[in-house]
């Protein structure tokens, strides 16, 4: 089976690949840092940054685009993904010379005096990785499987995973809390910073920024590619009419809310892994991540990006992204001002997205090319 | 096979015993009897509120009855109580559901809507493994003649108009293979001429599978009706063909006659 | 229409042109000036604190260089917003340190914009003058905490109420680390004057083995409403000689005295410590209803000296005559954060001068050396522990939402370390 | 010691005198607060014996910076009150005028901490034979737990005296609880520690457990078999005042939740824009309030009468200025979206955005203080609680709110029509409604609500830029739990929640106790996914 839709979508995806996973860090190692072809290394994990942001548009494109699943918990997943791979690179930062344990700081400060049981397992980076899974995966399953079982749809299933996001972010926010009489400590509002290592290497070094950043880019184009596969299987196809009509979808047999469900799980895990690749990049993770605020973020990427296209969402993120540390920066009083009124515009005059703009605006392109072209031959007649 | 079974004898395939419903006090059902046999072509009239959504959705689990049994009659004895199933599972036993408005896939052409109902194995690594089949394709090239929708085979269902639309959806259930069809107002919104076309179509499928049709159009219950359900206020008010019950007293004064009235 | 491109085909080629884009350094800095960096939330929930330092910062800078700049240079701002959100306050700093190359950044107020840029600063070895009380426990070699440390005003405050006869305590505070340290270190404190623990009010949490660990009420961020925990505190109070010691942070302030003030409690019945509100803060509050109570700062408006109303005078002047953006004109106060980070600045130039260099290292021994600077509150020493000597007051709050000073503390050490030292 | 002596005399020999203040003891304050006296201690004593109740004017005045020092042109000083703008001689209470130029002799006079502690205990004394009940209640508890043995022969004079019920009982409440410290003989405490148990004291309880466990390992064993005796009464009776304080807190709590989500349910609930936006048309309240009061200040004077009518005045106001920005907004691009109400969430959360930093940019990031209007401080008492009355006027509002509401939708003509529309915009167009302008109306009518809750909220919360996005979330639960499009739902399910969060706090704390009530709401709506009041709809289509 052909992945994608033309040989040119190939093409490009090698080429991005090719790009991103060579060129940049390549640039970033050789060449010679006052060349304007050097990309520092500042930029590079920027780069990572955006290009996990952008996986994590395409968890929300699979639900939102595909199945018609407006999830405000997208975030909320990123930050689960974040968290178990945080408490790993926690625990890989080893005796902090300033308080003389080997605890994370934070727990010095809640009077612990031993690393509770549930942190152990993270030691270990194999562990870590299914966590960095199955946390958020497990959080979708348990609320998707309540939510879908439950016929809950459209906007209540918005709001009600805004409400999940806004709970559990309270939760974190919590020096400490208990649940189901467990004391449960994450860091608070501070949540994880400092990192100092991972798996062996140091955080800081210029190689561990290329291998994220590739590692990152890596699991983007493997994305792009598994999404491209199941678009084209039987599996897409129901996908996208349950987004057209369920009950037609549940009498023809399908259930439904499986199918839901298993879409839900599938990106909250990528969303997780996302978050994970993230973390060492920005070096924080803490519950800022996981407001409500955030989750939306994720969907005007989507929709910025054109929402339903397998390109739409990396688009969106990138852009938006850019244009968020370009404006903080370049306009520090008025650039919500610039971002809130792009994004009215978008949903008014681009209902497809970036993506979408070059179809919306052929006419007009045409029309003006058409209008050069028919000069063009009167020019060609009248010459001779 | 199924022919075969008609002429042994025209056993029951669908009984409805006792069946009550009550939404918030209302009774939208009340103690609804209702018996169809194999090959059956069956309309059910009735006016506005008169139960006929709610029956519907009671056969196809999307609501469960108070009292009452539903129960699907297999072959050999094999009975099925519809009250316990879920409604993607009904479609699995056989009973397919055509809903009033044509329900389809916009975004996927006829073709992908005939595929996604064909009667193949529903779940989730089924569908992620599924490779078309020569007899796939020639069932669904089959379905797509029945239908007359050959020629636009690689349009998108939301581009098709409101006629093709209905034939569409009784062509999903058609690809379903289903025993029981439940059409819910094929012929609303169509023209003179679609309307008649639809008429044969589902006078050629009775036989071959029992079919329960919703109907308002008269002239339509006319053109197909071999045996006529009156309902009203939740309960079987007449049972008859269609003349039988269009000169009944109640039958006119309930219904016809309050349309006529209307018009 | 171009469509011999797919759309992926498009990204890569955009990809590739963007990095490029944005490979482009902005105006590199020329002869006669210095860059330095302004990180604070412009925008997003801490924005109605950080704001005004920001403000302050510019008019500094401005101060500076119509005076001859530093070493000659004009410093030349570069204001970012962190937008209250955390990994983009990481993301700014590594912008202003990596791009920018900005000679030291002063900014941050909340502990988690800190620890985000802290790594940051440790790995291009820059400098971050960090202005505002913070609970202390860290020290970062390229930090330098201008700040007020819980001994600098958590502490003074509380020996102050002992002195009035106080016998009771109720902890109140926002959930994040500066709250919770704070009264950790204080309920130590409290324990090693000889409180009894049934005397702290607001509950206490207990390890497994029950042993007390840390004590306060406390309520998320922006929390409003403060009904259930204002009768807990009129029942402490009702038997007299009772306070409060409240690190609630930012906006809660307003619902939790509103409530105050509602339920007929006095600063006369139970006067509250505030330790984050400050004069600015007052702008938002009712202050009829704050009358009486108490604050702890290294600065206070009211000062009345020579130093402060001049401080205070260029400052009013250059607000009438600024021309940047988004500063509000009108109702504007100074506070101690400000001040902080006014002393910050003139310490960094007064330290790069000694040094003689905007080398980040050496304006680091400059400072670790100990460089004194005569502030609008008073002299302020830096110490070899990146903290400051200062001078602690404690004041009264007035109707016009200023302090009436009742005690001063003269130069008092700055000592982050603090937990566990009253055992 | 004699100071007491004198305090004793006084209240069991004087007769109470009740005037405006006489001269001599004006003139005293005076004195005092010129610093003119020799021994303040002396001078306080001879305050004292007049009993006289401007006493507790002057001193709150006095904390409030209503007092000043002024110099008159014969260079004597003399000590003015200001009253509503106006200044009195304190000594006379006649009016005196500044003059122009003279402001410089006008000095704002300060009494120390110390010497207004010493001046409070002297009023409470004196408030001990107020007129007012609840200011006598108040100054006997309060010296009954000063537990100074002192005040014991002035409290036991005062409730022999005593005819009201109520303040009777208080009084001896007082008095057992000196009693605990200052008991001469054992009996006499264990009878207090018996008696409070009677009364069920609940200002003696932690000192009755103090003794309780004091005397539990070796102490005296009747003792503590009363104090435990009189522990459990006074619990028993405290977990009712609790349980009672909570559902009238929840209640409190509920009708801020129901008012700020009031707007959302028209917006949201029935017109299907998921406005993201909608805390900042609360913030729009806030702000207007805010102008409002600034107007009000500068015409008027902070100090007149007029002046506490800003808030009165500002309701409507906001109603209007946040109704007419919703207007143009609807207008604007609102109605273009009434289709796709996922995308009307991005829309209005960029106009989220955009308001946010626009407020920022012409008020200030700070923010900005908006004044409870004198009527409303102050609290009322129901019972065995009490409720301050900015809650209760809160709780008065929120009924207030539902009613005009209700009376819209269904009294009026423009109510049919917003039924009407909302329920399908094809037919009720059919029909010749003008279904545009019923469109623009009603959502500006959401906005005017949301609006109205920003200026209520500016009297127990803070009014800025970012106000709205505390309420936002809350705002959404409470319209889904109470089911989209039904306004009853919504205020049902604004006073649940809000009295199950009261109850809650108590047992897990502010914070667990929120994230519970999240919780429950999320399983209650697996429960019953249209919420408490589903919309009916038979329709099968999605």
């Amino acid at each position: 089976m052909n992945i994608f839709d033309t040989k040119k979508e190939l093409s490009g995806f090698v080429l991005a690949g090719f790009i991103l996973m060579g060129l940049l860090p390549l640039s970033n190692t050789i060449v010679p840092e006052d060349s304007i072809f050097h990309v520092a290394g500042y930029q590079l994990s920027l780069w990572g940054k955006y290009i996990t942001y952008a996986v994590l548009a395409m968890s929300l494109n699979l639900l939102w685009g595909y199945t018609g699943l407006l999830c405000l918990c997208q975030s909320l997943f990123f930050a689960l993904g974040g968290y178990a791979f945080g408490m790993y690179l926690m625990l890989q930062v080893g005796v902090d010379p300033v308080y003389n344990t080997a605890l994370p700081d934070f727990m010095d400060f809640l009077g612990y005096s031993e690393l509770p049981g549930y942190w152990k397992p993270f030691k270990n980076p194999v562990f870590t990785m299914l966590a960095v899974m199955a946390v958020p995966g497990l959080v979708a399953f348990v609320f998707g499987f309540l939510a879908f079982q439950s016929r809950i749809k459209g906007v209540y299933f918005s709001i009600l995973t805004q409400a999940l996001t806004y709970a559990v972010c309270l939760l974190f926010f919590q020096n400490k809390f208990t649940l189901l009489w467990v004391d449960f400590t994450f860091g608070g509002n501070n949540g994880f910073t400092d990192f100092k290592k991972i798996l062996g290497a140091n955080i800081n070094d210029a190689s561990t920024t290329r291998w994220l950043f590739i590692g990152s880019t890596a699991f983007m184009l493997i994305v792009y590619a598994l999404i491209s596969i199941m678009l084209k299987t039987k599996f897409g196809k129901v996908q996208q009419a349950i987004r057209d009509s369920e009950n037609r979808v549940r009498f023809s047999g399908y259930s439904t809310t499986t199918y839901k469900l298993f879409i839900f799980v599938l990106s909250g895990v990528i969303a997780g892994i996302a978050g994970a690749f993230y973390v060492p990049q920005v070096g924080i993770i803490n519950p800022g991540e996981m407001t409500a605020a955030k989750s939306l973020d994720v969907v005007v990427w989507v929709a910025l990006g054109g929402r339903g296209t397998k390109f739409g969402p990396i688009l969106g993120a990138i852009v938006v992204s850019m244009l968020k540390s370009y404006a903080t920066r370049a306009f520090p009083d008025s650039w919500l001002i610039i971002l809130g009124a792009i994004f009215i515009l978008v949903v008014l005059f681009m209902p497809n997205g970036l993506v979408g703009l070059p179809k919306q605006l052929a006419p007009w392109i045409n029309r003006i090319r058409g209008k050069e072209r028919r000069a063009n031959t009167r020019k060609t007649v009248t010459a001779p | 096979m199924v022919l075969s079974l008609i002429h042994k004898s025209t056993p029951l395939i669908l009984s409805v015993d006792g069946v009550s419903k009550s939404f918030d006090g209302f009774k939208a059902i009340n103690d609804l009897s209702f018996y169809l046999e194999e090959g059956e072509l069956r309309t059910v009239i009735g006016p506005n509120g008169a139960g006929k959504s709610t029956f519907m959705d009671l056969i196809t689990a999307r609501t469960r009855p108070d009292e009452g049994q539903i129960t699907l009659h297999l072959e050999e004895g094999h009975d099925v109580d519809l009250r316990r199933v879920r409604e993607h599972q009904v479609s699995q036993l056989g009973i397919g559901r055509k809903f009033q408005n044509p329900t389809v896939y916009a975004s996927h052409s006829v073709y992908d809507n005939l595929l996604l109902s064909l009667n193949n194995n529903r779940g989730i690594w089924a569908s992620l493994r599924f490779k078309e089949q020569k007899r796939d394709r020639e069932k669904i090239f089959e379905v797509m003649k029945a239908i007359r929708l050959q020629d636009v085979k690689g349009t998108l269902a939301g581009a098709l108009s409101h006629g093709q639309k209905q034939w569409l959806e009784i062509g999903m259930l058609l690809a379903q293979d289903p025993k029981i069809m439940l059409v819910d107002e094929p012929a609303a919104g169509m023209s003179d001429e679609e309307t008649d076309r639809t008429g044969e179509l589902l006078l050629g499928l009775a036989g071959k599978h029992s079919l329960i049709v919703i109907e308002h159009d008269m002239e339509f219950v006319r053109q197909i009706a071999s045996r006529v359900t009156v309902l009203h206020q939740g309960s079987v008010l007449k049972e008859g063909d269609f003349d039988t019950v269009r000169s009944d007293e109640k039958v006119v004064e309930v219904y016809l006659g309050r349309q006529a009235r209307k018009h | 229409m171009n469509n011999t491109m797919s759309p992926f085909k498009r990204l890569a080629a955009s990809l590739a042109l963007l990095a490029l884009a944005a490979n482009v350094s902005y105006a590199e800095e020329t002869d006669g000036t210095v860059k330095v960096g302004v990180l604070h939330s412009l925008s997003g929930t801490m924005a109605i604190s950080e704001t005004s330092l920001r403000d302050i910062l510019l008019f500094t800078f401005d101060e500076i260089n119509a005076n001859g700049g530093v070493l000659g240079k004009r410093i030349e701002p570069v204001v970012v917003d962190g937008a209250s959100d955390w990994p983009l306050f990481a993301e700014k700093a590594e912008q202003l340190l990596a791009k920018d190359k900005v000679a030291a950044t002063f900014g941050c107020w909340t502990s988690v914009s800190r620890k985000s840029v802290l790594p940051v600063y440790e790995k291009y070895n820059g400098l971050l003058f960090y202005p505002v009380q913070y609970e202390g426990e860290e020290l970062s070699p390229n930090i330098f905490y201008t700040a007020e440390a819980v001994g600098q005003q958590a502490i003074p405050a509380v020996d102050f109420l002992l002195e009035e006869g106080i016998k009771k305590f109720y902890l109140i505070g926002t959930d994040y680390v500066y709250p919770q340290t704070t009264n950790l270190v204080l309920l130590e404190y409290l324990l090693s004057k000889g409180i009894p623990i049934e005397n702290i009010g607001g509950g206490l949490r207990k390890d497994a083995k029950g042993e007390v660990i840390s004590a306060g009420k406390y309520t998320p961020f922006s929390h409003s409403d403060y009904q259930q925990i204002v009768s807990e505190i009129k029942d402490f109070a009702a038997s007299g000689d009772a306070a409060v010691l409240n690190t609630v942070n930012g906006d809660s302030n307003v619902s939790f005295f509103k409530e105050i003030a509602a339920s007929g409690l006095t600063a006369d019945d139970c006067p509250i410590v505030s330790y984050s509100l400050s004069e600015d803060e007052f702008r938002a509050l009712p202050t009829k209803d704050l009358v009486g109570h108490l604050g702890c700062w290294t600065y206070f408006m009211s000062l009345d000296t020579p130093a402060n109303k001049k401080f205070i005078k260029n400052w009013e002047k250059w607000l009438i005559k600024t021309k940047a953006s988004g500063v509000q004109k009108s109702d504007r106060v100074t506070c101690s954060p400000m001040v902080l980070s006014y002393n910050g600045v003139y310490l960094w130039k007064k330290a790069v001068e000694k040094a003689g260099t905007f080398e980040v290292e050496a304006v680091i021994k400059a400072l670790e050396s100990g460089i004194s600077f005569d502030g609008p509150g008073g002299t302020v020493t830096t110490q070899k522990n990146h903290h400051l000597t200062k001078n602690v007051f404690i004041g009264e709050i007035l109707e016009d939402g200023q302090f009436d000073i009742l005690e001063s503390f003269d130069d008092v050490y700055g000592e982050p370390f603090l937990k566990g030292t009253f055992k | 010691m004699k100071k007491t002596l004198l305090i004793c005399l006084h209240f069991l020999l004087v007769p109470l005198v009740y005037s405006d203040g006489d001269s001599s003891s004006r003139k005293m304050l005076e004195e005092l607060a010129l610093g003119r006296v020799d021994s303040v201690d002396d001078h306080l004593n001879d305050l004292v014996e007049t009993g006289d109740p401007f006493i507790k004017v002057f001193v709150d005045a006095w904390r409030v910076g209503e007092i000043y020092e002024y110099e008159l042109e014969n260079a004597a000083k003399v000590i003015l009150h200001r009253v509503s703008e106006q200044f009195e001689l304190l000594t006379s209470g006649e009016a005196l005028d500044v003059p122009e130029g003279r402001e410089k002799y006008l000095k704002k006079s300060r009494a120390s901490r110390s010497l207004r502690k010493d001046l409070s205990r002297i009023t409470d004394t004196i408030d001990l034979a107020s007129p007012d009940l609840d200011t006598r209640i108040n100054a006997a508890l309060k010296l009954g737990q000063g537990q100074n043995k002192d005040y014991l022969p002035s409290l036991r004079a005062r409730f022999e005296r005593e005819t009201n019920e109520k303040a009777k009982r208080a009084f001896e409440e007082a008095i057992m609880i000196s009693l605990l410290k200052n008991a001469e003989k054992p009996e006499e405490r264990l009878g207090a520690v018996v008696r409070l148990g009677e009364l069920a004291s609940l200002k003696g309880r932690d000192l009755v457990i103090k003794i309780r466990n004091k005397n539990e390992i070796d102490g005296d064993p009747k003792l503590f078999a009363a104090a435990r005796n009189s522990v459990l009464k006074i619990q028993k009776r405290q977990s009712i005042v609790e349980n009672v304080g909570s559902f009238f807190r929840g209640l409190s709590t509920g009708s801020v939740l129901l008012i700020v989500a009031f707007g959302l349910a028209i917006t949201f609930g029935l017109m299907g824009i998921i406005n993201m936006a909608h805390g900042e048309f609360i913030a729009i309240g806030g702000y207007t309030c805010y102008v409002v009061q600034n107007v009000f200040e500068s015409t008027f004077g902070i100090q007149s009468s007029v002046f506490q009518w800003f808030f009165w005045v500002s309701l409507p106001i906001s109603f209007l200025v946040a109704a007419v920005i919703g207007l143009v907004f609807e207008k604007g691009f609102i109605r273009f979206l009434y289709r796709r109400p996922l995308e009307s969430l991005l829309a209005t959360w960029g106009l989220s955005m955009v308001m946010r930093q626009t407020f920022r940019l012409v008020f200030g990031a700070a923010n900005v203080s908006v004044e409870t209007p004198s009527v409303l401080n102050g609290t009322s008492t129901f019972g065995l609680v009490s409720m301050s009355d900015t809650r209760l006027f809160i709780v008065v509002f929120a009924g207030f709110v539902i009613l005009i509401t209700w009376l819209l939708l269904s009294k009026t003509n423009l109510g049919l029509y917003i039924r009407a529309v909302m329920q399908n915009r094809n037919m009720a167009s059919s029909l010749g409604i003008p279904v545009a302008r019923v469109n623009s109306l009603t959502f500006a009518f959401g906005c005017g609500l949301a609006s109205l809750a920003g200026a209520t909220l500016s009297l127990v919360s803070n009014v800025g830029p970012s106000m709205g996005q505390t309420y936002i979330v809350d705002s959404f639960m409470v319209v889904v739990a109470g089911g989209l499009g039904n306004l009853i739902g919504a205020g049902i399910s604004a006073l649940g929640i809000g009295v199950t969060d009261q109850f809650l706090q108590p047992l897990l704390g502010p914070v667990m106790g929120k994230i519970v009530v999240l919780f429950a709401i999320i399983l209650f709506l697996q429960w019953k996914p249209g919420g408490l009041f589903p919309t009916k709809s038979r329709s099968l289509d999605d």
